[in-house]
């Protein structure tokens, strides 16, 4: 078997706010293998973003802590690295595309200069570039996003740009530094239905052209599905279910993952699902045992006070749900 | 003189049936310093009472100032609205009447924005009943806040609390029962579903099918989410650069596009099942991002997105033609 | 980055090299400090700091000497008719304006006729003048309307300009027809004078710098101050540093009691006191209500304690005897003069008309806020009146407000807290501005006595020209005064000039007072050792 | 019966409110002594009177035998150049300032505030230019010179400096309110009332107007520091109290004439100042950062 | 460019107004008072018929709106009348006394400037430390303290207890001043190269720069602060993170530059009321600037000085203002010039 690109252990990340804790992450395990397409899913505030920052080391700490867990890579701790070790990695191995490129751009400078200095920073360190060299290297990756006039782009301020342009520069600008893995932050949200198509199939195309592993995260779900190989399905902080990308959308097992597919709105009319009542649980004072169980309707006393693990219903697909402890494939046709 | 087939039929139409709204060559300009801004730019189309008429489009193609126009927030620079086959409602709010506005009540996109953060949930449902004389009197008032809480289905508790303390969906909920205290027939729905979850979506747009249903109210449904029109809508417009381009009755508008633009949007849309999968537009690319209303190109303002563009498209702006019983089109693809 | 560190670099040069010090470019730097403005054209400039200027910068026909007796000067000698109506003044010959030209008989008739045209500072001295006739090229008569008999002792306010020089720099159009602006904009920053000093440099507010004139027609002590300074502050701690570091060598006059004190104990630095000519009244206003009372009035007199004022409030002081400072020719020394008694105090209150409604009669004392102890003044003021039940109120304004208050007789206030002094030597001086008539509305008189017994008394003593007998008629009016009690002298006021006594000579401090203000200022008599200032610096 | 329980429930969550507020104000310990420094001052400025070891040195006093004492056990900040305790004037010149700060922003805020939730609301009309453009004129000079231009016409006098500050000082708020006011006023919900039919008044004083108090409140406790601090150099140029009215600016300045021997007579109504002004600084810090506003 | 251009024609339209406005309010402030200006001016015992004359020449018999009608003529011309107070036209005063306050502020600017950006930088950076607490002590203490007490304790410190530094005037007493092409002092000993004047000059500008600069500064360390930490939170510098732009270029490129803009905005406006709110600070050092006249002015209701000094402060006001909108502008692309306003 070969050895996963990225594995996540067991991690937990805690922030201390004014009365207290919030457990954000409560033992998120995942796992992503070299050129594999990862979807991460879940509602606003499941902590899907606090995951993929804590991957790069973006959480300001304090307030967060992290206070169990290890995120490997290439089975080497990130969590542990020096300095220059991380800086290492997010000069050349892993890259992250922000929700909002209004935001993820600074609006006081350039293109030019952030894409330069992105540039600049990245690949193997000591060598250093000429000053065409990266200009040169910034224009190709422009073009490689099919930013028309690339000369010019490099020249405007973000607030010239379009929403989809300036979701472009921002993948162009993890394209340069990153090499085995790019994590996606909802990259298509705040952008319209067309620009939102035109940005995903960009997106995909160059992962495969780049043989970068993707990990996308998204509440859309429609979304994961045409984008990725694997999914994980997040709730609360916690993984709750696991499948590949088809047999998730043919065979949801979780409740949780089961409601969210019903209340999605369907192309071929016919009404919607019920959707999930109620809401994502507070973080200060999460239920106990299956963070679900409020909202979950097949909800069994055991769900009131211990944590269901992941439990392997078939080669791929894992579900942490006690429904499933005693695994039969008969469970699949439910 | 435009239009002249299509006005004919609009004014048989308006003959025949019950019309709750009529839209009657709506213009909508906003002058800015970067220029004239056409945010709508003569549009007509007509609501029948008790149906849901879809209005879909992209950030920027003026839906929501169709709505705002409608509601009163703008005075129209140019053209009618008409409520109720006779009451021409083309003014501001301030010069509207109260039995009009009364009538008419709108539920906005951003439940964040659409409710004072310093006023209790009381104090923004009561709003209503206060100015319309609903209640009586200060008991008569709370409970009808109650009551009102009660419908949308939130705890009582919530009477005394302030929007930055509850949820988004939860704000919604208010906010569609503050729409709802006034009884009115027909409201306006500004995307009021695209702040939310899709779980909590799905529990709001079935609320706001059921109270169709009980209180006999006719929706203007503005999203730009296809799939979502396409369960609740009964008839079906898209919307560019300020123009419509299509108008449809809902099955036969996902059975049978026809403008190139609904084609491309309805291409763009992700899908979960393979039924869905079928009913895509195949092959349709899309391409370039809709330009800004200030320099609206020239002709037809989609002619350059188009991936089946004619030489006339960029001169010529389209006129509207019908196609089937029902289904109009904006594009030359379709004059004869 | 590098930016930030180059200036940081350049910031950290500049103060090592601030220790260095900058040389003076005069030998013998005389300074001293006044309160802004100062006016160096005579025919402008009244106050204090403008005559010190102006008599350092211009000449006088004649001269004070230290009793204020008339000694020639510009003039070489000169008669009076025996009515009293023509003076014939002859002048010294041969004496060079700071451009070089001669002070002739034409110079003088300008510079009276450009006085008296232009109508301000000291011109209501030179009413008296009908004409000037100009009778050689060093020859010049005075026609006077009447006999007036202090005719000389006004004399030391008329300085004679270099008429060709001002003519030179008369810009028009102008407020004086063919004579344009008459030189007023040049004679602003510039001086047209043949005095021992003349103008360097004179920036507004800053200072005004002269240098000696090397051609000054009188030899000058080779230790009189090369360059003589007037600067426009009277801050305390500023005057207090500038001695202490020996940039200043004498300073004002107005520094409070502490500051004084404070001065004292720096060595090398001594108060030079002299009996400035100046009195301090608290002058009552006879017309409003309840001051309008005489007896209202002679309480107050005899309830404010004069001693704790010339002990505390301005130490060294001397209690005044009558309206007039008793340093001036005809003052009279055997006037009444009232002591603080709260039995008298009480007797004259109950006979007063207001005695019954104290309290509806609060009595307001205006006071300017420049000097400092004039708060403290006003304070003890306020709590002697309280010990025979009179509520005070105060009013501290900045001087211009003092004017205007005083202005008109609605305004002003119940007490108004001035020191005056006279503008020539003589007890008339100081009887005509105080009291006449015609001073009501202006800061010299808050009376508004209206008196025409007094007018026609006091300009009778004025065109007495023997001296005796208008000395006689002065006592008079000055008894007269008395009994009107229309005012509270209060003291006759020590001029206290901190000076560095460890190496300036000045005649004044060593009590060759002169009683006309601004001579004793002049920089010509003043000495100044360069080596002993050095030694004090070490 | 009913609306009784009912008003309770209302005030139980106002009371919860405060409370939260309270405990976010609480958590910052410079706000906590910003808060305890204004109690000590106001316990000394309303019973001044009781506490202060000469009340009499805040009148008419004088005593010249015991001028300008250093600061002992009799008198712990010293006297001042006529005899008086400095520690009790300033106690009474603490509280003729928290006056002059009160009654300066009671005359503006009001004003202020009304005129800009007017021209912010009719962002557009000629109100708004007419309003606006006073304001302009109001804030082109600094407001400092602007008092000192007024107060030198006017008679000095503690009202009169008041009047002066105020008159400088109103546009502020105006600007503050009319900022907020205009971009509000595009705020659906403010729309939606519009929309609803509720009147001019009501979408004035209750749906904007609640939206400014945050800012308001944390500008008017800002504020009070900056009124004081103008108010002290207005009089420390002579255009504040008359005399022997204790005013903290002319202890300053009048104590500055006896620097350095008798540094106290300035020195420590100078403390004074600063620390009234401090007090009132780090208070309004902890307002603006309990209720969320902005910083600028 | 043509917008830049653009906005400043219609900013100094808009200041046109102002001035007007400005000038009609202290117009009016200036002559309600009561009393006979021209009266002060002559002093006591100047005849009826001369003070008549005065306020013949002052147009001060017409009513108010002819006064103003005068005076606005004369201002047009650059003639802002004479100064009861110095005899002299008040232009001439203003042109001798602008420089020295210009000086001033200059200095005062620079210090404000450095010391501000570089304390609140470190505040910034070392937010919640040791070192963050001891510049906000600092800060606040700065902010608490009126310019004159500054000045008062630095003259006594440096200057009576140390003796290391002048107190008066803007030059020693002796010193040949520079010939004057711009008016301030240090720059034309630089251009005529007298160095040793320049650092005389500097010496008597340290003190009075650092009282006048001391609040202001304070308050850009405050704010510099306080943009920095929020900054330090925004996304786009979580994604120059994961580009892996190093902390350095980070910290002194990509979040400095933001954080400066409220910083600017506020220097210009302090830069401003340093002129205006000098006069203390002026009278302490005796320093001949603009704002001692003007109080002076006030004091002595000096109608004229007083018009024209507010108009003057009221204009480097305006300026300042323009300036920094063309700065911040210029840093920040998402502000627009002129402002976007659109209407129905």
């Amino acid at each position: 078997m070969t050895k996963p690109l990225l594995e996540i252990k067991n991690l937990h990340v805690w922030f201390k706010v004014f009365g207290g804790i919030l457990r954000v992450l409560d033992g998120v395990n995942f796992t992503v293998m070299s050129e594999e397409k990862v979807g991460l899913v879940g509602e606003t505030g499941c902590g899907k973003t606090t995951t993929m920052k804590a991957i790069m080391r973006l959480l300001s700490m304090p307030p967060a802590i992290i206070p169990k867990g290890e995120i490997l890579f290439k089975g080497k701790d990130i969590l542990r690295m020096n300095r220059a070790e991380l800086q290492q990695i997010r000069k050349e191995k892993i890259s992250m595309i922000f929700q909002d490129p209004t935001a993820a751009l600074n609006p006081v400078f350039t293109i030019g200069t952030q894409i330069q200095d992105a540039v600049r920073f990245s690949g193997k360190s000591g060598r250093k570039m000429k000053k065409d060299e990266i200009k040169a290297r910034a224009m190709q990756v422009l073009k490689e996003v099919s930013l028309p006039d690339q000369e010019r782009v490099l020249h405007n301020y973000p607030i010239q740009l379009s929403g989809g342009m300036r979701q472009r520069v921002c993948i162009s600008m993890a394209l340069v530094s990153a090499s085995e893995l790019i994590i996606g932050d909802e990259p298509e949200t705040s952008l319209d239905v067309t620009i939102k198509d035109q940005i995903l199939r960009l997106l995909k195309e160059l992962v495969e052209k780049h043989n970068t592993s993707i990990i996308l995260i998204s509440h859309a779900l429609g979304t994961v599905k045409n984008m990725t190989d694997k999914v994980y399905v997040m709730y609360a902080g916690t993984m709750v279910e696991l499948a590949k990308t088809k047999d998730l959308f043919a065979h949801p097992l979780h409740p949780y993952s089961k409601g969210l597919l019903a209340a999605i709105p369907r192309l071929t009319g016919g009404g919607i699902g019920e959707g999930i009542d109620g809401h994502i649980p507070e973080y200060i004072n999460p239920p106990k045992g299956c963070r679900f169980h409020p909202r979950c309707k097949q909800v069994m006393p055991m769900c009131k006070d211990k944590k269901p693990p992941l439990f392997k219903v078939s080669e791929k697909h894992e579900v942490a749900c006690f429904l499933f402890q005693n695994f039969g494939g008969d469970c699949i046709d439910k | 003189m435009r239009l002249p087939v299509f006005y004919f039929r609009i004014l048989e139409v308006i003959a025949l049936t019950n019309n709750i709204l009529f839209v009657d060559h709506l213009e909508k300009y906003f002058f800015t310093y970067q220029g004239i801004v056409k945010a709508v730019d003569g549009i007509s189309f007509f609501i029948k009472e008790g149906e849901t008429f879809g209005l879909v489009g992209e950030s920027g193609s003026g839906k929501s100032t169709v709505a705002y126009t409608v509601v009163g927030m703008y005075r129209p620079t140019k053209g009618k609205i008409i409520y109720k086959g006779d009451k021409d409602i083309s003014q501001d709010s301030r010069k509207r009447p109260l039995a009009i506005k009364k009538e008419i009540q709108i539920v906005y996109q951003d439940p964040g924005t659409s409710l004072n953060p310093s006023m209790t949930i009381k104090d923004i449902l009561e709003l209503p009943l206060k100015v319309h004389n609903i209640s009586k009197n200060h008991e008569d008032r709370i409970k009808k806040v109650k009551e009102l809480l009660e419908m949308v289905q939130l705890p009582v508790s919530y009477t005394y609390k302030y929007p930055s303390m509850i949820g988004g969906g939860e704000k919604q909920m208010v906010a569609i029962a503050r729409a709802l205290a006034t009884n009115p027939s027909f409201v306006l729905l500004d995307e009021p579903t695209s702040a939310l979850d899709v779980s909590v979506q799905a529990k709001l747009i079935n609320m706001l099918i059921q109270f169709q249903k009980k209180f006999k109210l006719s929706y203007l449904f503005i999203t730009h989410d296809l799939s979502l029109m396409r369960n609740v809508a009964s008839r079906v417009a898209i919307m560019y650069l300020g123009k419509l381009c299509e108008i449809a009755p809902s099955s036969e508008f996902f059975k049978n596009p026809l403008h190139p633009y609904t084609q491309m949007l309805l291409s763009s849309i992700p899908v979960i099942s393979d039924e869905e999968e079928a009913l895509k537009p195949k092959k349709i690319i899309s391409k370039g991002e809709i330009p800004s209303p200030v320099n609206i190109p020239p002709g037809c303002s989609f002619h350059f997105r188009c991936h089946k563009k004619m030489d006339i498209c960029s001169c010529e702006d389209p006129i509207i033609t019908e196609v089937n019983e029902g289904h109009t089109v904006r594009c030359h693809l379709y004059t004869k | 980055m590098s930016k930030s560190v180059k200036i940081l670099l350049v910031t950290l040069c500049l103060i090592g090299i601030l220790s260095l010090g900058v040389a003076s470019a005069a030998e013998r730097p005389f300074r001293t400090n006044w309160s802004w403005p100062t006016y160096i054209d005579p025919a402008v400039g009244s106050d204090f700091s403008s005559s010190t200027a102006l008599v350092n910068l211009y000449d006088t026909l004649f001269y004070p000497d230290i009793k204020g007796d008339p000694q020639p000067h510009i003039a070489e000698s000169w008669e009076v008719s025996a009515d009293g109506l023509v003076w014939t003044i002859h002048l010294r010959q041969g004496i060079k304006f700071h451009d070089g030209t001669e002070l002739t008989a034409e110079d003088v008739k300008f510079s009276m006729d450009r006085l008296i045209t232009i109508g301000e500072g000291y011109a209501y001295l030179f009413k008296v003048i009908k004409s000037t006739e100009v009778l050689d090229k060093y020859t010049v008569v005075f026609h006077l309307n009447h006999p007036f008999g202090p005719f000389e002792a006004v004399m030391y306010r008329f300085y004679i300009l270099n008429k060709d020089l001002v003519m030179a720099n008369i810009e028009r159009p102008g407020p004086y027809g063919d004579m344009g602006d008459y030189g007023k904009q040049y004679l602003l920053t510039h001086d047209a004078g043949s005095g021992p000093y003349m103008v360097k440099a004179f920036p507004l507010e800053e200072y005004l710098l002269m240098t000696i004139h090397p051609n000054y027609w009188i030899p000058i002590d080779p230790n009189a101050p090369d360059e003589y300074k007037m600067i426009g502050t009277c801050e305390p701690v500023t005057v207090r540093t500038a001695m202490s570091r020996r940039e200043l060598e004498i300073a004002d006059r107005w520094q409070p009691v502490e500051a004084l004190d404070a001065l004292e104990k720096i060595n090398g630095i001594k108060i030079g006191e002299f009996d400035s000519g100046l009195s301090y009244y608290y002058m009552v206003n006879t017309k409003k209500p309840p001051t309008d009372d005489i007896h209202f009035r002679k309480a107050m007199a005899w309830a404010l304690d004069y001693k704790t004022v010339i002990n505390k409030v301005f130490p060294g002081s001397i209690q005044s005897r009558g309206p007039v400072n008793q340093s001036l020719p005809g003052a009279d020394p055997t006037i009444f003069q009232y002591q603080r008694n709260l039995d008298k105090a009480m007797a004259e209150l109950k006979q007063s008309k207001y005695y019954n409604q104290l309290d509806e009669y609060p009595v307001v004392v205006a006071f300017p806020s420049v000097p400092a102890d004039n708060e403290k003044m006003a304070l003890l003021f306020m709590s002697n009146m309280a010990d025979i039940g009179i509520k005070v109120e105060t009013l501290k304004v900045p001087w211009a407000s003092i004017i205007e208050i005083m202005a008109s007789e609605e305004t002003s206030s119940h007490v108004a807290g001035v020191s005056v002094a006279p503008h020539y030597p003589e007890a008339g001086s100081l009887l005509e501005s105080r009291y006449k008539s015609d001073s009501v509305a202006t800061w010299e008189q808050n009376e508004w006595l209206l008196d025409s017994k007094f007018d026609a008394m006091i300009e009778d003593a004025l065109k007495t020209v023997n001296r005796e007998e208008r000395f006689v008629k002065y006592s008079k009016t000055q008894q007269y005064i008395m009994d009107l009690c229309p005012t509270l002298f209060i003291f006759d006021m020590m001029a206290k000039h901190p000076y560095q006594v460890g190496y300036i000579d000045w005649p004044a401090a060593r009590g060759e007072v002169i009683p006309v203000m601004g001579y004793n200022l002049a920089g010509r008599f003043i000495k100044v050792y360069p080596d002993k200032r050095a030694e004090l610096l070490k | 019966m009913q609306k009784k329980s009912l008003t309770q429930e209302e005030l139980s969550r106002r009371w919860e409110n405060i409370r939260r507020n309270w405990y976010k104000f609480s958590r910052n310990p410079l706000s906590i002594t910003g808060l305890v420094m204004i109690c000590i001052i106001l316990f000394f400025t309303i019973f001044a009177p009781f506490v202060s070891p000469y009340p009499e040195s805040a009148g008419k006093f004088i005593n010249f035998y015991e001028a300008s004492q250093p600061p002992s056990l009799n008198h712990l900040c010293g006297t001042d150049a006529f005899g008086r305790d400095i520690l009790t004037r300033i106690f009474f010149g603490c509280r003729y300032s928290l006056i002059m700060g009160v009654t300066v922003l009671l005359l503006i805020v009001p004003v202020g505030v009304v005129l800009g939730l007017i021209a912010g609301y009719h962002r557009g009309s000629w109100l708004e230019i007419v309003i606006m453009r006073i304001t302009d004129i109001f804030i082109a000079v600094p407001p400092l010179i602007l008092a000192l231009a007024v107060c030198s016409v006017l008679t000095p006098s503690i009202f009169n400096a008041m009047l002066a500050i105020s008159i400088a000082w109103w546009p502020w708020y105006t600007r503050l309110v009319y900022g907020i006011a205009s971009s509000l006023k595009e705020e659906f919900f403010v729309k939606s009332a519009e929309v609803t039919g509720a009147n001019k008044m009501y979408i004035l004083f209750r749906e904007i107007l609640l939206n400014c108090i945050s800012p308001i409140l944390t500008k008017m406790s800002l504020d009070m520091g900056w009124i004081i601090l103008i108010g002290s150099s207005l009089s420390f140029v002579g255009l504040g109290a008359q005399p022997p009215t204790p005013d903290l600016g002319s202890m300053v300045a009048d104590g500055s004439k006896y620097l350095p021997d008798q540094w106290w007579i300035s020195v420590f109504p100078a403390f004074a100042i600063m620390l009234i002004v401090l007090s009132f600084n780090l208070f309004g810090d902890g307002i603006r950062d309990t209720l969320g506003v902005e910083r600028g | 460019m043509g917008r830049t251009i653009k906005f400043i024609a219609k900013r100094l339209a808009f200041s046109v107004f102002v001035l007007v406005g400005l000038s009609i309010l202290i117009f009016v402030i200036a002559r309600v008072m009561p009393g006979n200006p021209a009266r002060m001016a002559l002093g006591a015992r100047a005849p009826e018929w001369v003070v008549e004359r005065l306020r013949e020449e002052m147009h001060l018999n017409e009513p108010l709106y002819v006064q103003y009608y005068y005076w606005a003529k004369g201002a047009l011309h650059g003639n802002f009348g004479i100064s009861l107070v110095t005899r002299r036209s008040v232009a001439n005063d203003i042109k001798a006394f602008f420089p020295a306050s210009l000086e001033l502020a200059l200095y005062a600017g620079i210090f404000m400037g450095i010391i501000g950006i570089v304390l609140g930088t470190i505040s910034g950076w070392y937010a919640n430390t040791w070192v963050d607490n001891l510049v906000r002590i600092i800060s606040y203490m700065g902010i608490v303290t009126p310019s004159f007490v500054f000045a008062i304790f630095f003259v006594l410190i440096f200057s009576y207890v140390l003796e290391i530094l002048p107190t008066i005037g803007r030059l020693t007493p002796g010193v040949v001043p520079p010939p004057s092409v711009t008016g301030v002092i240090t720059f034309d000993a630089l251009i005529t190269g007298r160095f040793d004047v320049f650092f005389d000059a500097l010496k008597h500008l340290l003190l009075p720069a650092i009282s006048l600069a001391m609040g202001p500064l304070s308050q850009e360390a405050r704010i510099t602060r306080a943009s920095l930490v929020d900054n330090v939170q925004k996304d786009y510098i979580a994604s120059e993170r994961s580009c892996g732009i190093p902390e350095r270029t980070i910290m002194f490129k990509y979040l400095l530059k933001p954080s400066l803009i409220p910083t600017i905005t506020i220097y210009g406006l302090d830069f401003a009321s340093i002129l205006g709110n000098a006069f203390l600070v002026e009278l302490i050092f005796n320093w001949p600037g603009l704002s001692r006249y003007g109080m002076n002015a006030m004091l002595q209701k000096d109608l004229n000085a007083i018009t024209a000094v507010v108009l003057v402060l009221g204009l480097v006001f305006i300026i300042a203002n323009i300036v920094v909108d063309l700065t911040v502008g210029y840093l920040d692309p998402r502000i627009g010039l002129g402002t976007e306003r659109s209407s129905e």
